[in-house]
């Protein structure tokens, strides 16, 4: 069950109405959002288009390096992955079991598709308990320090995306 | 907190019956290693030796260092062979002192 | 190592297995911790009690009165803590055992405030929960409190904070659930106030509302605001009928 | 008379330590902290095995608070103290137990793990002989976390 009341943004939008949204860094890039959601300003990361059921074109423009995506994957105060995900990052002994095991995702979903899961997963999902990623957007009552800021920076999402994107099953 | 304990100390006791002292402690046994939300670290606050006095002999002395948990539990055993007094004694790293005290009288048949 | 895993996760979903949507926090621990709860002397969380009682006896303020001097015995205050919080329909607002407490010190006593969280009022708190021990959760939540009661339940499945989570999300949605190795509660809140070995200490359940707040990077809540006292009110709403087990262990 | 339970801890798995010919440099994970911290006390006297029982669950919930009982095996002279190290804590030294007659070579208290590792229990007679052993103790979440949000 969705929290009763509460506004997410893309609630209320089906997967094809999402596809022509752009989400803007600006508030002018944003006005649309804002108009269609009534969410709450705030940052965001960059511009990024939803294609089908993912986000093709790298946030930003940015390169991804898997090995940078690893450490940010694996860092408690970034991403912290491992909390809900199984991952191959032997130095943890517990993984959490909340969202699916992304040991081999990469036989499962193109990069594309994880940039959105990244990126934006309540774009797809409202009523998932995986945050958008690069989105501060709808957030209510964030903590000093977090306000306005999105979980990860696009740099950090596309080097988790590319690490993400190299996992086969294959690594320990 | 301030330093309070709880003691389970039996005060009677058959000759060569063996007693159980249970102890538990109020103390942070703050060790020295954690940091801050501020990324200072919290300078390491312990009590440092617990000790057991059976009718004027020390029986018992641990040595207490930052691996023991805050609000210590320790509990030992002992053959009662003498009516006395039984002192418990804590000491801190601060000199702080607290000290327990009770009598244990023994039956002989 | 596996085989422990996979029978603690089975010893966890089977205790209980009657009532899946409440369950009390004590049966998600292990035999060590389970133990620590039931054994009244080695419980850390006595040692709270202990202080409670101290305190209970110690005159105060202007008149030299102590809680004993009006209230006896603090078995007499049996069966309070199961029922808070509760709604006071002369001031219209929400009290829980924190709050009656230390209006009793400043205005019956007239003696120095006790400051939230501190270790004199959690010391007299878990003293006073600790005689309801055994009995039923029980709170009313119609009549005057339905206002704060449903204020208490529209907080609770309120997403917040810049991980943008509410307690539904967590505590029912994924109760049974494992982050990282912890298993995930349904949020009962029968134990309170409770030693936890994360804090190492005792804390209210204002405090883990606290703590989990910080844990989704949310703005805390001032304890004592009726927003607060809202979400205790459906907390413990959502814990009817279990047994009250404080001072409880957690993890 | 009052008696009480043995040592009010919970049943829980006893996990003895390795049998015959255990050495230091045969102990998995043994550490250069715990090397130090033995070398410390003991300087060059290496344990023979055996003589002391450690108990403790070999699944730890939380690293905070772990309930442990070390004793020296009753069938021997009793020593003159225990000592308990965990290797993988930034202080590998545990405790000291000292013990003098009428005391029994026993006690049980709580201890801190910052993560899985294995403990070593040993037991050290007044001719200076030693004895150990070692059990291997998983931690779902160890102590010493400053980050809250991996505090779970």
């Amino acid at each position: 069950m969705p929290a009763a009341g509460m506004p997410v943004p893309g609630r209320k939008l089906s997967v094809i109405e999402m596809k022509r949204i752009r989400l803007g860094r600006t508030r002018h890039g944003g006005l649309l959002l804002l108009a269609l959601l009534a969410s709450g300003a705030g940052a965001d990361c960059a511009t990024f288009e939803i294609v089908g059921d993912g986000i093709t074109l790298p946030l930003g423009g940015q390169t991804g390096n898997p090995e940078a995506g690893r450490r940010v994957a694996a860092e408690r105060q970034r991403g912290d992955c491992s909390i809900c995900h199984q991952l191959p990052l032997p130095n943890d002994h517990f993984h959490g079991n909340v969202g699916p095991d992304l040991t081999a995702i990469s036989t499962r979903l193109t990069p594309a598709q994880i940039r959105l899961r990244v990126a934006a997963n309540r774009q797809m999902n409202p009523e998932s308990v995986m945050p958008d990623y690069c989105s501060s957007r709808g957030r209510h009552e964030v903590a000093g320090p977090y306000a306005g800021e999105p979980i990860l920076t696009d740099q950090e999402i596309e080097d988790v995306v590319a690490w993400l994107s190299s996992l086969d099953g294959s690594a320990p | 907190m301030s330093l309070s304990a709880r003691v389970r100390i039996p005060t009677e006791a058959r000759a060569g019956e063996v007693i159980e002292i249970r102890t538990l402690v109020s103390h942070p046994m703050e060790t020295g290693f954690r940091v801050d939300s501020f990324g200072r670290r919290v300078p390491r606050k312990i009590l440092t030796r617990f000790s057991c006095h059976y009718d004027g002999r020390e029986i018992v002395s641990m040595d207490l260092r930052p691996g023991i948990a805050a609000n210590p539990y320790v509990a030992f055993r002992f053959v009662a062979d003498v009516s006395g007094a039984i002192e418990l004694r804590w000491e801190g790293d601060e000199g702080e002192v607290l000290i327990e005290r009770s009598h244990l009288e023994v039956i002989r048949a | 190592m596996k085989c422990w895993l996979l029978l603690l996760l089975l010893a966890t979903c089977c205790a209980g297995a009657d009532q899946p949507d409440r369950r009390s926090g004590y049966s998600l621990l292990g035999p060590d911790l389970r133990a620590l709860q039931d054994d009244d002397f080695a419980n850390p969380g006595m040692l709270w009690v202990d202080r409670g009682e101290r305190l209970w006896n110690a005159a105060s303020g202007p008149n030299q009165q102590s809680c004993r001097d009006c209230h006896g015995d603090p078995v007499n205050l049996r069966d309070l803590a199961n029922r808070l919080p509760r709604f006071d329909a002369t001031t219209n607002r929400l009290d829980n055992l924190d709050m009656l407490i230390r209006q009793c010190r400043t205005q019956r006593q007239q003696a120095e405030a006790l400051t939230h969280e501190s270790e004199d009022l959690l010391a007299l708190t878990t003293l006073v929960a600790h005689q309801s021990r055994g009995l039923p959760l029980e709170v009313v939540v119609d009549g005057p409190a339905s206002t704060a009661f449903e204020q208490g339940r529209a907080s609770f499945e309120r997403r917040r904070g810049q991980l943008d989570l509410s307690c539904a999300d967590c505590h029912e949605k994924l109760r049974g659930a494992r982050l990282r190795g912890e298993t995930i509660s349904a949020g009962m809140v029968n134990g309170f106030p409770l030693y936890r070995l994360t804090w190492e200490g005792l804390g209210s359940r204002q405090r883990m509302i606290r703590w989990c707040n910080e844990a989704v990077r949310a703005k805390p809540m001032d304890p004592e605001s009726q927003r607060a006292l809202a979400l205790e009110l459906y907390l413990a709403w959502r814990s009817r009928g279990l047994a009250l087990e404080a001072p409880a262990v957690r993890r | 008379m009052k008696r009480y339970g043995h040592s009010g801890l919970p049943r829980r798995a006893v996990i003895q330590g390795m049998a015959a010919s255990f050495t230091l440099s045969l102990m998995p994970r043994a550490s250069a902290g715990l090397e130090a911290a033995l070398q410390a006390r003991f300087g060059d006297r290496r344990p023979d095995t055996g003589g002391v029982e450690l108990e403790v669950s070999s699944l730890v919930e939380n690293g905070n608070s772990v309930a442990v009982t070390v004793r020296a095996d009753p069938s021997q002279p009793s020593p003159s103290a225990l000592h308990l190290f965990m290797p993988r804590n930034p202080e590998p030294w545990g405790t000291s137990f000292h013990i003098q007659p009428p005391a029994l070579a026993e006690f049980s208290t709580r201890i801190r793990l910052s993560g899985s590792q294995d403990l070593m229990a040993l037991a050290e007679w007044s001719d200076g002989r030693l004895g150990a052993t070692a059990v291997s103790v998983m931690v779902t979440l160890g102590a010493c976390a400053d980050d809250l949000y991996g505090e779970f």
